[in-house]
C-alpha cells in the first residue's frame, strides 16, 4: 500500500508549492527594498493583497466575455498542475510521469496564450499591447526553453523530470559545457517569462512599459487576486526548476524516509531563498531593457540553446 | 541505251538547268515569260527524245502538252494579263542578281553531291537526270523565295513543276498516272491563277506581293 | 471485400455528381450532400474493416488496356481512406446548413461529389496509370470549386495558378513514375516493387515526388497557389481541400517512396526534412502576415504539412541508418499529425466559413466581437485555436509531443549531414509551434473577442443547426484524439508496420491511459490525467472562491487606463497585433520595409505608414518565368506576320539543310 | 466488274454526291443530301470492320487505315450535321450569299471523296493525287468568304500548299527510281504492298533522299514548325466546318502518308533512322506552337496552333519508335482529330452567338450560354490532355516511356506540354468565366456531334475496346 504515502507527498507538494509562491515574491520585493535603503512592504504583503482582493467585488467591462471570466481560474489551473510537476524538495512523485518536461513548457504555452487572449477581450488598445508583445515574446523564448530541454534529455537521456533530476542528484554527470550554456539560457528565459526587469518591469504600471501588467488592466477583485497568484506560482516553478536541474543537492530520493523529505524540504527553502537573494540584486543592479532590444536577448537565449543541443548531437563528451 | 542517246539528254537534261540560270537572271517580267516558254521547249524536246529513247509512245502526248500549254497558252495568258495589269517594269528581286547567282551555284552543287551518293550500280543516266531534276526544282524554289511579284512566284512554281516532269519522264517505266498528274497539275495552275490574279486585281489594283501583305492574319 | 465497397461508394459519389448536373430540383443541395454523406460513411466503414480483414484488391478491364485499372486497399491506403472519408463526413454535415447560402449551387453540387470520388480513387489507385487519372481528376475538380465563385476578382487568377501548379505537379510525378516503370511500361505498382530502381534513379524519382507531392501538398517553394486557391472555394470545399487534399498528397509521397522505392538511403532525409523544416516557419511567418481569415488557415496548412514532411524525413533517416524503432515513432508521429490536422484545419475552415455567412466579411480588420454574438461558434473556434497550437489536453499537442521525442532519438544517426540537420529542423520546429501559438491568438483575439469594428460584425447572427453540429462533433474527435493519443498511436500500428517493418510498443495495457512512446524511463504523457487535473483544480479554485470569497460582478465601462469610451478604431488590429513580430523576423524573410510618411509641423496632410513587403517564392521563381515565358511569346510572334515568301524561305532553309545533312552523312 | 465493297462505296458514294451536288441550287436539300451521303459513306466505312477486300493494285485496307476511314467518315458525317445549321446561320447574317452554297457542298464532298482515296490508295502516285486534290479543295472553301484576310489566307495556303505537293511528287518518283531496279519497270513499283516485301535490298541512299522529300513534303500538309505557316490562318479565316475537316481529318490523312513511308524506311535497315528526324520536328513544332498560343488574338487561330502542337506531339512520338510510344502515337492521332473537331464546333457556333471572333470580346459563357460554355471547358480540358479523357492516356505513355529511355528530351517536351497548356488555360479563363459580355440571344446550335465526340473521347480515357488495342498494337509493331 505504498499509493497512500506516495498520495500524501504529492498533497504536501501541491500545497507547499501553493503556500511557498506569495512568501518568494514578497521576500524578492522585501530584498529589493532593501538594496536600495528601503523599508519596503513586509514579506507577507502578498498575501494580505490577495485576501483583500478575493473580498472585493470584481469590476468587469461591459463588453467583456463569458471567457473573460473563465480565464483566470484557467490560468492558475495549468500554471499550479505544471508547478505540482516540478519536483520541490522530493523526486519520483506519484504523478510526476503524467507529463514530462516538454508537458509542462507546454502548459505554461497554455497559460499565455489565454492570457493574451484575456488581454484581448475588452478591446482596449494597452489589452492589445500588452498580449501582441507578450506573444512576440513568447516567440522566442519558446523555442529557446525546448532547445534546453532538448539539451537536458540528451544528457540525462530522458525527458522525465524526476529521471533528469535523479542522474543531476547522482553526480553521473560532471562539470559540461553544454550544461554551462543551458544555465544562462534558462535563467534569460526565466526572465523574461516572468516578466522581471530586463525585459519588463513587474512593480510599474506605466502603460507603455508594460507588458504582462497590460494583459491584466481590466481585472478586477478575485480574478485579478487568482491571476497575481498565477504569476507568483509560475516564478516559484522556474525557481524550483532551476534548483532541481543545476542544484539537485538535498532532494529526496523515492523510497527514503520522512527524515530526506524534511532534509529536503530545508533544503529546498534554503535553494529558494539564495534564488530569491540572487533574483534581487539582478534586478536592481540592471535597468529595463527597450521593448525591440528584447528580442535580440531572447535571441540570444535561442542560439545558446541550440548551441548546446548541437555539442550534445555531436558527441557524447561535450 | 548506247552513248548517243543517254549524251543527248544529258544534254537536253543540262540544257533545261542553264535555263532556270537564265531565269533567275532575268529582271523584266516579259523576258522572264520568253525564258520561261524557251524552259517548256526544252522540256518538250527532252520529254520527246526520252520517248524516242525508251520507245515509250505516252511520253509523247506529255511532250506535246508540256509543248502547248507550258510553252505557248500559260505565257500568252500572263502576257495579256500583265499587259493589263500594266506591271510591265516593276520587277525587283529581294537579294541583288549576284548573290541569288552563287546561291544557284551552290544548290546545283548540293544536288550533285545528294545524288551521286546513289551507289553507281543504278543505271547512270536515272542519277544524272534525277540530279539535274533536283536541280531545276531547288531553282525554281530559289526564284519563288527571292522574287517580291505574284507572277514570277508562279512563274518560279512551274519551272519546279518542269523540273518534276523532268523527273518523271527520266523514270523509264514509271505508269501513266505520273503523266496524268503532272498534267492535272499543270492544268490546275493554270485555272487558279488566272482566278486569283484577277481577283487580286479586282481587290487590290496591283498584284505585288507586299500589297498583298498587308491583310496577314490578325494584324489587325 | 472491402475494395468492392470502396469502389460502389465511388461510383454513388460520380453517379450523384452525374445526377446533381442534370436534375434540377430546389432541394438539390440537401439530396446532395445526404447521399455523400452516405457514401463517405460506407467508405468510411469499409475502410475500418480493411484493418481487420487486410489488404484485398480487385482489377477492372477499364484504363491501360494491357494492364487494367488495378485497385487495391492495404493498410496505408485504409488509414487514409479514414482520414478522408471522416472529414468528407464532416463537411458534408456542415454543407447541408451552409449550402443554402451558395447562390449559384449549379457550379458547386456537382463537382462536390466528384471531388471526394477523385480523392477516394487516388487512395484505391494500384498501378501508375489510374492514379495519375484520379490524381488529375481530384485537381480538377477542385478547380471547378475553385472557379465556381468566378465572379469574385481574385478567383479566376487563383484558379488559373492552380491548374498550372497542379499539373506541373502531375508531370512531376508522371515523370517519376515513367523512371520506375522503365522503358517497357511495367506501369504496375506490384512491377514497380519487383524491379529495385538504381540507386541514382532512385534519388531523382525521390525528388521528383517530393515536387510531385510537394507542389499539391503546398512545401514551400512551391506552395505560392494554395492560399490562393483553398480560400477561393466555398468554405466547406476549402476545408476538404486544405484538410484533405494536402493528406491525400501526403499518401502519394508515402506510398511511392516508402512503398515502391525499397529500402531508403540516408541522404533522401536531406532533402525532406530541409524542405519540412524551412516550410514549416515560412508557412506559419506568411499566415501571420494575412488579413483574410481564410488565407491565415491556408497558410497554416502549409506549416502543418512541414511539420509532417520533417516526421516523414525523420521516418526515413531512421530506416536507411538501421533503427525500425525509432523510424515506427517517427512515421508514427507523422501519420498522427496527418489524423489531427485533418480534424482541426476541416474545424477552424466551418468556422471560417460560418463568419463568413455570419458577417459576409473575410478581412479580419472588419470583424471582431463576434463571441457575443455567436457562443457556439466561438468556443468551437477555440478548441479549434488551442488544437492547432499544439496545447496540451488536445490532439496538435499529442502529435507535436511525438515529433520531438523522435527528434530526441536522433543522436543515434551516424552521418554527419543528419547530426547537424536535424536539430536545426528541431529548432525550426520549436519556432513553427511557438508562431502557431501567436498566429491563432491573433486570429481568434481579434475576429471572436474585443468590440465589433464593423455594423456587419456588429449585426451577426449564429449559424445554423447542422453548421454548428459538425463543428461540434469535430470539436468532440479533437479532444478525445487529445485525451487518448495511446488508442490513435495503436490505430496507427498496422499501417506503421506495413511501411517501416516495425512499430510503437503497444500503448493499450499502460496503466492510467498514460502514452509511453519508446521506455518508460525515457518518457511518458498523460492527456487524460491532465486534462483531469487542469479542469478538477479550475473548478475547485472557482467553487472555493464562489463560496468562500466573494462572487459578486458589477459591469462598468473598461478601465483603459482612465481614457473614456475609447473609439474602435483605437482597438488593435491584424496588422498592428502582427507588428512586432513582423519587425523582428519579417525584415529578412520578406524583406518587409516600413515607410513613415510624417508630414513637417504644420501640415495638415495626414501621417502615412506603409509597408513594403516581398514574396520572395514570386519574385525569384515565378516572376522571371513568367516573365521569360511572355518574352518568348513576344519574341516568336513575329513568327505571325511573316510574308508569303518569307514563309517560303523557311521551306527553303528546312529543305536546304536537311539535304546538307544528308550530304555531310558519314 | 469491280466488286460492290466497303471500299468502292466509301470512293462511289461522295463522288457521285459530289457532282450532284454541283447541280443542285437549293440550299436546304443539298445540306441535306450531303448529310444523308456522309451517313451512307460512314455505313460503308463501318462495313469494312466486317468485310476487308483483297489488296488490289489500287486498293488497299489493311490495320493501319481501316481505322484511319472509320474516323475520318465519322467526323465527316458529323462535321455535315454540323454544317447544315452553321451554314443556316451565316446565310441568315448574309455572311456567304446563295450563289457560293452550291459549290460549297460539291467541294465538301470532293473533299471527303479525296481524303478516302488517299487513305485507301495502295499505289503512292494514286495516293499523292489524292492528297493533291484534296488540298485543292480545301483551298477554295478557305476562301470561301471572299474577305481580304480570307484570300490571303488561301492565296498563302494554295502557294505553300503547292511547293509542298511538288516536293512530295518529287519524292515519290524517288521511291520509285528507288523500287525500279529491285521491282522491275511498271505499276509494281508503285504499289506499296510489293514496296514493303521488296524494301531490304533497295538502294538505302534513295530511300534517304526520298524519305527528306517526302517528310517535307506531307510535313508541310501535317502542318509541321517549319512548314507551318499556312494553317493558322487557314482554320482562322475558313468557314469553321472546314477548320473542323481541316484539322481532324487532313492533318490526319498527311500524317497516315508520312507514316506508310517511314514504315519502308523502317523496313531498310541501310536507311538513315527517321527516328532523330521527326523527333526534332516534332518537338519544334510543340515548343513553337505552345510558345505562339499566348499572343493570339484570334480563337480559332489559337486552336489552330494547338493543332500544330498536337501535331508535334504525334510526329515526336512516332519518332520516338518502341511499341509504347507507336501506340500512343496513333492513339493520340485519333483523340486529336475527335476533340479538335468538337472543339471547333462549339467555337463556331460561339462564333456566331457572339458575333466576333476575337477571345477578348467573348466573356462570361459558362453564364450566358451554359451548354456551349461547359463544352468549350472540357473540350479545352480534353485538348490541355488532362486525365478522364483520351488525350491524356496517350500523353501519359510517351512522356514517361521517353523519359526512361532519354530523360533529356522528356523534360523538353514536359515543358512544350505546360507552356501550352498554360495559354490554353489563360484564354480558357477568360472565355469560359468572368463577367458575361456580348450578345445573350440563344442560339439553336446542334450539341449532337459535339456531345458524341467527347463522349467518345471520354469513354477512350477510361476504356479502350480490345479490337481497337490490338490493331493498334499490330500497327506499333510494323512502324518500328
Amino acid at each position: 500500500m505504498a499509493v497512500i504515502p506516495a498520495l500524501v507527498v504529492q498533497g504536501t507538494q501541491m500545497l507547499l508549492v501553493l503556500l511557498l509562491a506569495p512568501l518568494l515574491t514578497g521576500f524578492v520585493r522585501k530584498v529589493k527594498a532593501r538594496l536600495v535603503r528601503r523599508l519596503g512592504p513586509p514579506v507577507l504583503q502578498p498575501y494580505l493583497d490577495l485576501l483583500r482582493l478575493l473580498r472585493k467585488e470584481a469590476v468587469l467591462a461591459e463588453n467583456a466575455s463569458w471567457l473573460f471570466r473563465v480565464i483566470p481560474y484557467l490560468i492558475f489551473a495549468t500554471t499550479w498542475v505544471a508547478a505540482a510537476l516540478v519536483p520541490t524538495f522530493a523526486i519520483g512523485l506519484l504523478f510526476s510521469w503524467t507529463a514530462d518536461l516538454i508537458a509542462i513548457i507546454a502548459l505554461l504555452g497554455a497559460a499565455r496564450f489565454f492570457l493574451a487572449l484575456a488581454g484581448m477581450d475588452v478591446g482596449t488598445s494597452f489589452g492589445g499591447i500588452g498580449s501582441s508583445r507578450e506573444v512576440m515574446f513568447a516567440t522566442l523564448a519558446e523555442p529557446a526553453m525546448i532547445m534546453i530541454v532538448f539539451t537536458l534529455a540528451l544528457i540525462a537521456g530522458s525527458t522525465q523530470l524526476s529521471s533528469i533530476a535523479g542522474l543531476m542528484l547522482s553526480s553521473g554527470v560532471g562539470l559540461r559545457v553544454s550544461l554551462g550554456l543551458a544555465l544562462i539560457a534558462l535563467i534569460m528565459v526565466a526572465l523574461a517569462e516572468n516578466a522581471r526587469v530586463p525585459v519588463d518591469n513587474p512593480a510599474t504600471h506605466l502603460e507603455l512599459t508594460m507588458v504582462h501588467e497590460a494583459m491584466v488592466l481590466e481585472y478586477s477583485g478575485r480574478h485579478l487576486a487568482v491571476i497575481e497568484l498565477a504569476a507568483s506560482l509560475k516564478l516559484l516553478l522556474y525557481m524550483s526548476l532551476i534548483a532541481c536541474v543545476f542544484l539537485p543537492w538535498g532532494l529526496a530520493v523515492p523510497g527514503t524516509g520522512v527524515t530526506a523529505l524534511l532534509v529536503g524540504m530545508v533544503a529546498y527553502a534554503a535553494k529558494l531563498a539564495v534564488g530569491g537573494f540572487l533574483l534581487a540584486t539582478f534586478e536592481t543592479a540592471i535597468a529595463k531593457m527597450r521593448v525591440f532590444r528584447v528580442p535580440d536577448f531572447l535571441g540570444a537565449a535561442l542560439m545558446l540553446g541550440l548551441l548546446a543541443t548541437l555539442l550534445r548531437f555531436v558527441s557524447r563528451s561535450f | 541505251m548506247n552513248g548517243l542517246a543517254f549524251d543527248v539528254a544529258h544534254l537536253l537534261a543540262g540544257g533545261l538547268v542553264l535555263v532556270s540560270f537564265m531565269m533567275l537572271y532575268q529582271d523584266r517580267l516579259y523576258a522572264l515569260l520568253n525564258v520561261f516558254a524557251l524552259q517548256a521547249v526544252v522540256l518538250s524536246l527532252s520529254v520527246a527524245w526520252q520517248a524516242w529513247a525508251q520507245d515509250a509512245p505516252h511520253l509523247y502526248i506529255t511532250a506535246a502538252i508540256a509543248l502547248v500549254l507550258k510553252a505557248i497558252a500559260i505565257p500568252v495568258a500572263l502576257h495579256r494579263i500583265i499587259a493589263r495589269l500594266g506591271i510591265q517594269r516593276q520587277i525587283e528581286t529581294v537579294v541583288g542578281v549576284g548573290p541569288t547567282m552563287m546561291a544557284g551555284i551552290a544548290l546545283v552543287a548540293l544536288s550533285m553531291v545528294v545524288m551521286l551518293r546513289v551507289t553507281p550500280e543504278a543505271d547512270p543516266l536515272a542519277r544524272e537526270d534525277l540530279a539535274f531534276a533536283l536541280s531545276v526544282l531547288l531553282l525554281g524554289l530559289l526564284m519563288m523565295v527571292t522574287r517580291h511579284n505574284a507572277v514570277s512566284q508562279v512563274v518560279g512554281f512551274m519551272s519546279i513543276e518542269n523540273g518534276l516532269i523532268l523527273a518523271g519522264t527520266g523514270a523509264k517505266g514509271m505508269p501513266l498516272v505520273v503523266e496524268i498528274s503532272v498534267a492535272f497539275s499543270v492544268l490546275v495552275a493554270f485555272i487558279v491563277i488566272g482566278i486569283f490574279l484577277f481577283r487580286i486585281r479586282e481587290r487590290f489594283d496591283t498584284v505585288d506581293v507586299q500589297a498583298l501583305d498587308r491583310f496577314r492574319g490578325g494584324q489587325q | 471485400m472491402a475494395v468492392i465497397a470502396e469502389l460502389w461508394c465511388v461510383a454513388l459519389l460520380l453517379g450523384t455528381a452525374v445526377l446533381a448536373v442534370i436534375v434540377r430540383a430546389p432541394a438539390a443541395s440537401r439530396a446532395v450532400y445526404g447521399v455523400t454523406l452516405a457514401a463517405t460513411l460506407i467508405g468510411f466503414a469499409a475502410a475500418f474493416s480493411t484493418a481487420v480483414a487486410g489488404t484485398t484488391a480487385v482489377t477492372l478491364p477499364l484504363g491501360l488496356p494491357w494492364i487494367g485499372a488495378r485497385f487495391r486497399v492495404d493498410m496505408l491506403s485504409a488509414f487514409f481512406l479514414i482520414v478522408v472519408n471522416l472529414g468528407a463526413a464532416a463537411a458534408c454535415l456542415y454543407g447541408f446548413g451552409y449550402g443554402r447560402h451558395e447562390h449559384e449551387p449549379k457550379r458547386v453540387l456537382p463537382f462536390f461529389p466528384a471531388f471526394l470520388a477523385g480523392m477516394n480513387l487516388v487512395l484505391l489507385a494500384d498501378d501508375a496509370f489510374t492514379f495519375l487519372v484520379s490524381w488529375e481528376f481530384m485537381s480538377l475538380s477542385s478547380w471547378a470549386l475553385v472557379m465556381s465563385h468566378h465572379r469574385e476578382p481574385g478567383n479566376a487568377y487563383a484558379g488559373y495558378v492552380y491548374i498550372i501548379m497542379a499539373s506541373v505537379g502531375t508531370l512531376a510525378l508522371l515523370l517519376g513514375f515513367g523512371l520506375l516503370a522503365g522503358p517497357y511500361g511495367f506501369y504496375g505498382f506490384a512491377e514497380m516493387r519487383a524491379n529495385a530502381a538504381t540507386p541514382m534513379s532512385a534519388g531523382l524519382v525521390l525528388g521528383l515526388a517530393l515536387f510531385g507531392a510537394g507542389s499539391k501538398a503546398g512545401l514551400v517553394p512551391l506552395h505560392v497557389w494554395l492560399p490562393l486557391a483553398h480560400p477561393a472555394a466555398p468554405s466547406h470545399v476549402s476545408a476538404l481541400m486544405s484538410g484533405l487534399m494536402t493528406k491525400v498528397a501526403v499518401y502519394a509521397f508515402l506510398r511511392i517512396v516508402f512503398d515502391l522505392l525499397g529500402p531508403p538511403e540516408w541522404w533522401w532525409a536531406v532533402p525532406v526534412l530541409a524542405v519540412g523544416g524551412v516550410t514549416t516557419v515560412l508557412g506559419v511567418l506568411y499566415a501571420l502576415m494575412q488579413n483574410d481569415l481564410k488565407r491565415v488557415l491556408a497558410y497554416s496548412t502549409i506549416e502543418n504539412i512541414g511539420l509532417v514532411f520533417v516526421g516523414l524525413g525523420l521516418a526515413l533517416a531512421f530506416a536507411a541508418s538501421g533503427f525500425p524503432a525509432a523510424a515506427a515513432l517517427a512515421l508514427t508521429a507523422a501519420l498522427f499529425h496527418v489524423f489531427n490536422h485533418a480534424l482541426f484545419k476541416s474545424l477552424l475552415f466551418f468556422g471560417a466559413g460560418a463568419v463568413l455567412t455570419a458577417t459576409g466579411e473575410r478581412n479580419m480588420e472588419r470583424l471582431g466581437g463576434l463571441i457575443h454574438a455567436m457562443p457556439v461558434t466561438s468556443v468551437v473556434v477555440l478548441v479549434g485555436c488551442v488544437a492547432i497550437s499544439a496545447l496540451p489536453p488536445l490532439n496538435g499537442f499529442a502529435s507535436e509531443w511525438l515529433a520531438f521525442q523522435a527528434i530526441l532519438l536522433s543522436p543515434q544517426l551516424p552521418q554527419w549531414g543528419l547530426k547537424l540537420l536535424v536539430p536545426a529542423v528541431g529548432a525550426l520546429l520549436a519556432l513553427a509551434a511557438a508562431l502557431a501559438a501567436a498566429c491563432f491568438v491573433r486570429m481568434f483575439g481579434i475576429v471572436f473577442l474585443g468590440r465589433p469594428r464593423t455594423p456587419a460584425a456588429a449585426q451577426a447572427r449564429e449559424v445554423d443547426r447542422w453548421s454548428q453540429s459538425a463543428m461540434i462533433i469535430v470539436a468532440a474527435m479533437c479532444l478525445i484524439a487529445g485525451i487518448l493519443p495511446g488508442a490513435v498511436i495503436d490505430g496507427l500500428a498496422p499501417v506503421v508496420q506495413s511501411l517501416v517493418h516495425d512499430r510503437m510498443p503497444v500503448q493499450l495495457g499502460i496503466p492510467w491511459l498514460s502514452t509511453i512512446p519508446i521506455a518508460e524511463s525515457r518518457s511518458s504523457y498523460n492527456g487524460l490525467l491532465v486534462f483531469l487535473f487542469v479542469t478538477a483544480s479550475a473548478s475547485l479554485a472557482a467553487y472555493a472562491i464562489h463560496h468562500l470569497a466573494s462572487h459578486a460582478v458589477r459591469r462598468a465601462p473598461a478601465w483603459d487606463c482612465g481614457f473614456p469610451n475609447a473609439g474602435l478604431a483605437t482597438q488593435y488590429t491584424a496588422d498592428s497585433f502582427a507588428e512586432p513580430i513582423r519587425r523582428v523576423f519579417g525584415a529578412y524573410v520578406f524583406r518587409a520595409r516600413e515607410h513613415v510618411d510624417m508630414p513637417p509641423p504644420g501640415d495638415v496632410r495626414p501621417a502615412k505608414l506603409t509597408v513594403e513587403r516581398h514574396d520572395l517564392a514570386w519574385e525569384f521563381i515565378y516572376g522571371p518565368i513568367a516573365a521569360g515565358v511572355s518574352l518568348a511569346a513576344d519574341r516568336l510572334n513575329r513568327m505571325q506576320f511573316l510574308t508569303i515568301r518569307q514563309y517560303l524561305s523557311l521551306v527553303f532553309l528546312a529543305l536546304v539543310s536537311l539535304l546538307l545533312v544528308l550530304a555531310l552523312w558519314p | 466488274m469491280t466488286p460492290i465493297n466497303g471500299v468502292t462505296l466509301i470512293l462511289a458514294v461522295p463522288a457521285a454526291t459530289a457532282a450532284l451536288l454541283a447541280f443542285l441550287p437549293g440550299y436546304r436539300l443539298s445540306a441535306r443530301l450531303n448529310m444523308l451521303s456522309a451517313f451512307v459513306t460512314l455505313v460503308a466505312a463501318l462495313s469494312l470492320f466486317a468485310y476487308k477486300p483483297e489488296p488490289g493494285p489500287y486498293i488497299l485496307v489493311d490495320d493501319l487505315n481501316i481505322v484511319f476511314i472509320v474516323l475520318s467518315s465519322f467526323v465527316g458525317f458529323t462535321t455535315s450535321v454540323f454544317s447544315a445549321s452553321y451554314i443556316a446561320h451565316e446565310l441568315e447574317t448574309g455572311r456567304l450569299k446563295a450563289v457560293h452554297l452550291r459549290f460549297y457542298h460539291a467541294m465538301y464532298q470532293v473533299l471527303l471523296f479525296a481524303m478516302n482515296l488517299a487513305l485507301v490508295a495502295n499505289n503512292i502516285g494514286l495516293m499523292w493525287v489524292a492528297i493533291e486534290l484534296a488540298t485543292l479543295t480545301t483551298v477554295l472553301m478557305v476562301g470561301i468568304y471572299r474577305t481580304h484576310e480570307a484570300l490571303e489566307a488561301a492565296w498563302k495556303y494554295f502557294i505553300l500548299g503547292s511547293v509542298g505537293i511538288a516536293l512530295a511528287l518529287f519524292g515519290t518518283i524517288l521511291v520509285y527510281m528507288a523500287a525500279r531496279p529491285v521491282v522491275g519497270e511498271g505499276l509494281d513499283g508503285m504499289v506499296w504492298t510489293v514496296l514493303i516485301q521488296r524494301v531490304v535490298d533497295f538502294d538505302p541512299a534513295f530511300l534517304n533522299v526520298a524519305f527528306v522529300f517526302l517528310l517535307l513534303g506531307y510535313g508541310t500538309k501535317v502542318g509541321l514548325a517549319p512548314l507551318h505557316a499556312w494553317l493558322p490562318d487557314a482554320h482562322a479565316e475558313g468557314p469553321t466546318p472546314i477548320s473542323a475537316v481541316l484539322s481532324g481529318l487532313l492533318l490526319n490523312v498527311a500524317l497516315y502518308a508520312v507514316l506508310r513511308f517511314k514504315m519502308l524506311l523502317a523496313a531498310n535497315p541501310g536507311a538513315l533512322a527517321p527516328g532523330p528526324l521527326m523527333v526534332t520536328m516534332g518537338l519544334t513544332s510543340l515548343v513553337f506552337a505552345g510558345f505562339m498560343l499566348y499572343r493570339r488574338r484570334d480563337i480559332k487561330r489559337m486552336f489552330g496552333y494547338s493543332s500544330i502542337e498536337h501535331m508535334g506531339i504525334i510526329v515526336f512520338a512516332f519518332g520516338m519508335g518502341g511499341p509504347l510510344a507507336n501506340f500512343a502515337g496513333l492513339l493520340h492521332m485519333t483523340m486529336h482529330s475527335l476533340t479538335k473537331s468538337a472543339i471547333f464546333f462549339t467555337v463556331g457556333h460561339i462564333a456566331q452567338v457572339k458575333g466576333t471572333q476575337r477571345i477578348a470580346d467573348i466573356r462570361g459563357l459558362t453564364v450566358t450560354h451554359p451548354m456551349l460554355g461547359w463544352g468549350l471547358v472540357v473540350g479545352v480540358v480534353a485538348i490541355a490532355g488532362m486525365p478522364p479523357l483520351g488525350i491524356f492516356m496517350s500523353e501519359f505513355l510517351v512522356v514517361s516511356s521517353t523519359f526512361a529511355r532519354n530523360p533529356l528530351l522528356a523534360l523538353v517536351l514536359v515543358g512544350g506540354l505546360l507552356v501550352g497548356f498554360g495559354a490554353l488555360f489563360l484564354r480558357l479563363q477568360g472565355v469560359a468565366f468572368g463577367e458575361p459580355v456580348g450578345s445573350t440571344a440563344p442560339v439553336e446550335a446542334s450539341y449532337v456531334p459535339t456531345g458524341m465526340h467527347l463522349g467518345l473521347v471520354l469513354m477512350a480515357g477510361v476504356y479502350l475496346p480490345p479490337p481497337l488495342v490490338t490493331w493498334f498494337q499490330h500497327v506499333a509493331g510494323l512502324l518500328g
